[in-house]
């Protein structure tokens, strides 16, 4: 396996490239910052949550590296649409992906876009690249549900 | 002075058969070590120092009456010597020793600086500060109710001596400097700052992190007050490093750590402290450490300083030189190699630190990529970070040569244009 | 658990030759070093680990995106996961890398103790502390206006439990307690005195310094808050410790040093500091002997630690049998080798300890004399210092018999009548 | 050379069992304590200075190893009734004796009791020993000085 096969894979440098959701939202439900202390990379994500719990919209503006911003891309793809239920499980699921030291944790075919950023696991360093959007994604969940009570 | 490109390479090469790291394969490629900056690689006579400390005289030091108590407390003051001599010290007793430069710096701040700065007084940094030479000067002016100001840089981030002029007053209480910028390369002129500083009755610390492993530092004619360094990035091993001050500074400041061999009696309620340099050098030191730190500088001083320093000269404008022709590419710091170390801080257009890093390490190159702990000149670039190269006495052209073919390699993995 | 004598001596006998520095020949004779509570000495496992570092992946860590920087974190923090097993941790990030005790201990009361010590509180502490444990107490209490309070020994040098329970009372806020005693080896019952504390809402630091080398330490167990020991005592490289603390508690200090590495992030004004461990971890870190340290732990978890205690106490007891027998001697601490570490101070009525170190030196053997960083204690047993012979793992009772002969023979040369 | 050659000699380890001059002096001109911070020697010195700046009376109270009470025992008996200018020249020429590391000084032929710590200098850690109590007298001849002032 070559770096291009773990990391550089095409869907990846396509998501890079050309982020998905990047923009923000004017009045976001909530709206929380992520960084990676070690590399300094920085996220802002945006969120509309509906009454009932469903994420409406989601937005990113992310300066980080390939990984960091295809990520953020893939997840804003995953999760748009979802119940914020379905969300925390997807994020539960990536996160499984990335730091299971024992084993492959596989992927539900609704989520097989996600399978890019598999490679990443090899590369200890990045997965913090990986995680962050997801990990902001957490907090920002958590606030728009403050939020709505 | 001058030798020929040619009279370096050879030298380079036998100074590479004294590093058994460099013969290191990384992913099927030959390690290229450009992260010099971050720490340097160690010769086989630092290692074997701690190999023959351990195996033939290893004991506690100073208050042992036995013949290895002896011969180890003999080689770990002795040591002294050799750095008074290196940084041209007045007095061993203004040779503390420290885990490294960060501990050095907090050491002064939480000593010197406790008793100092007062409320309204004003701290001076440059803008390219590591972390290690100000946060805790954040922390220390947060406490005293002071001030932190900052010089200005010019474009090719050079500080501006006129501003500085003017930033330096009566106010001043503290002038805290890197000697050279361990992003930017600049050698910063400390000499000149130092004259405005003590102009004004202020202090200087000067952080030589970055100049001290590359080229002759000479505390008096620096006419600083405090200099701080870190033996793992000189050939020396992780852990120990140096704080120099000035004698009467030293005295007239508390201890920092309190324990044994700090002290010169102890009774239940109160103590007497050591005279320097152990007052500040409390509880059982990195002996061991100590003793190889002075072969890294035995080693430096047999190549001579004046060496190391054209060789990086000439490396380093062979690199800007190469490295300017790819596309896409900014380079930051002063343009002329004389005026700065051997660090490259570089981005390319649309190609991540990160990403660049972890191409080239695929290549068998070592670079760094971030914010290399100083975040706030990132910001003051406009950048998330930078990659950078850092040479050091064992680096060659040809490894120049490696990189600059490797970043256009990135170029293509990434997808990007900008190298086209 | 038990073993016979001869057990003991082959198992020694496979030990001694994993020590290079044994072969060592001093004065013409075979070096017996007795010396092991000041410091012990390094198998080949963490001298190698040393070479191996620096010869093949030495790197700064946690920033590093390249191979031998992910090599070298790795691998440094991968000892945390050892220390946390040996010690009984409840979780990594409680583990904080330190210089060493010392340090350690000035962490704690520079950061939690110039917080939580306020005017009018007592700080309880054992009249056998060495200076690391007492020194830092006296300057937080002088300013923070709090009080020292010292435990009764009874003839033994063993805790007076009674006046114990009537010391730690309300106003107790901290208590600082050595697990071993480097001068008595009295082993303290530190689980009891730590449940004494707690009673009162008092928070609890152990010095495992001479524990921590000799026998099984169980941080919860124990019900300790703190714990704080060194490396180079315990086969380890000079210069690395641990302190160890509760989540909770470490969370809620201060950083103690600041600069790279303790950062979450920057700006010219304030900083926000990393999580723990790290938090408490400011600088490029002593890597390579963290790394050492590694193997110097997992060597003794291979021997197991209940094989260590029971080597030290059958030799102990032996030593105490065999020097017992000179006349004028005076052995300090309990007299049941079970209650004490394998560490003996004594006294030969006419002969000063340092003579008597010199003399033994004349011999091989290497014990120390002095005052063992512990004066407030020298005053108690009414004395200048001690003579000190400690040992560990390496020692057999060959050499005890060869410290009793020298014994004898160091009252000749002295002229004295004491031995005759 | 043996250990009994060079530091417990006979006169060293006569004046250790037998250490002249020990004891205190009531109404002393100065009284000085001196410390060994490392090996924990304590030394209290009593010093006895006339108008026109003689020695007349020094006393010692000592707890230290051989070689320290040894030195002190010596040195009472070299400078007592001696001016102070000729004591502190006596003293300058002992520590000269210690610490010179390029020769051998020599000792002026009255001073040639001294002749027996000599060795000490092969000792490193045991040159402390032997300089508290001059290093004390010094500091004691300085604060008889003054209080005459
Ligand atoms: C009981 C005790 N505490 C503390 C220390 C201090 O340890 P270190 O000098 O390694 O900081 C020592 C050893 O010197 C010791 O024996
Ligand atoms: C300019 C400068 N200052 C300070 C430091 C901190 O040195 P250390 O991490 O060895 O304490 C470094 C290196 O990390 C540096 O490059």
């Amino acid at each position: 396996m070559s770096l291009s096969d773990d990391l550089y894979r095409e869907t990846i440098l396509d998501h890079y490239h050309n982020p998905r959701n990047n923009g923000t939202i004017d009045d976001a439900t909530a709206k929380i910052e992520g960084v990676n202390p070690l590399c300094g990379d920085e996220l802002t994500l945006y969120l509309n949550v509906s009454e009932d719990g469903k994420i409406q919209d989601v937005k990113l503006q992310a300066h980080g590296c390939s990984i960091n911003m295809a990520s953020g891309s893939m997840m804003s793809e995953a999760v748009m649409g979802q119940s914020v239920e379905r969300a925390k499980e997807i994020i539960e699921t990536f996160k499984e992906m990335m730091l299971n030291k024992e084993q492959d944790v596989p992927l539900e075919d609704d989520l097989e876009d996600l399978e890019a950023l598999r490679g990443v696991k090899k590369y200890p360093v990045r997965i913090k690249c990986a995680l962050l959007p997801w990990n902001t994604l957490l907090d920002g969940l958590a606030e728009a549900c403050a939020a709505k009570k | 002075m001058a030798q020929t490109s040619k009279d370096i390479d050879s030298k380079t090469g036998e100074i590479r058969a004294d590093f058994a790291i460099l013969d290191r394969v990384i992913h099927g490629k030959k390690l290229v070590y450009l992260d010099n900056a971050a720490t340097s690689q160690k010769p086989k006579a630092v290692v074997d120092a701690l190999v023959d400390y351990y195996n033939n005289y290893n004991a506690n030091v100073h208050r042992g009456i036995h013949t290895m108590s002896e011969e180890a407390t003999a080689a770990y003051e002795g040591v002294r010597e050799t750095i008074k001599g290196f940084i041209n010290a007045v007095d061993t007793c203004e040779v503390i020793y420290t885990r490294g430069t960060t501990e050095g710096i907090n050491l002064v701040a939480q000593t010197w600086g406790r008793i100092n700065i007062l409320p309204g007084d004003e701290i001076v940094l440059s803008p390219m500060e590591h972390h290690s030479n100000l946060v805790p000067w954040q922390v220390l002016a947060a406490e005293r109710d002071a001030r932190l100001v900052f010089l200005k840089l010019d474009d090719q981030g050079r500080i501006d001596m006129e501003h500085a002029s003017a930033t330096i007053n009566a106010k001043t209480k503290l002038l805290a400097i890197s000697h050279m910028s361990n992003v930017l390369g600049t050698i910063n002129p400390v000499k000149e700052l130092a004259q405005m500083a003590h102009a004004h009755g202020a202090v200087v610390i000067a952080d030589g992190a970055q100049s001290v492993p590359h080229m002759a530092c000479d505390v008096q004619d620096l006419g600083v007050d405090f200099f701080v360094f870190s033996f793992h990035k000189m050939l020396g091993p992780t852990g120990v490093g140096v704080l120099w001050g000035k004698k009467q500074l030293l005295e007239a400041m508390p201890p920092y750590q309190y324990g044994g061999d700090m002290i010169a009696s102890v009774q239940r309620e109160k103590s007497r402290y050591n005279q320097l340099p152990w007052k500040f050098e409390a509880g059982t030191p990195n002996v061991a450490d100590v003793i190889a730190a002075g072969k890294a500088i035995e080693y430096l001083q047999t190549l001579g300083m004046d060496w190391v320093r054209d060789h990086e000269v000439e490396l380093t404008a062979y690199a800007m030189q190469k490295l300017g022709t790819l596309k896409g590419i900014e380079i930051y710091g002063p343009r002329d190699a004389k005026e700065r170390g051997g660090v490259i801080s570089f981005n390319i257009k649309g190609l991540h630190p990160h990403d660049l890093g972890q191409i080239l390490n695929e290549s068998g190159i070592a670079i760094r990529a971030g914010h290399h702990c100083c975040q706030p000149l990132m910001k003051d670039l406009g950048v998330m970070g930078t990659a950078r190269a850092s040479f050091y006495i064992y680096n060659t052209k040809a490894e120049v040569d490696v990189l600059a073919a490797a970043l256009c390699e990135a170029d293509k993995v990434l997808g990007n244009v900008a190298l086209r």
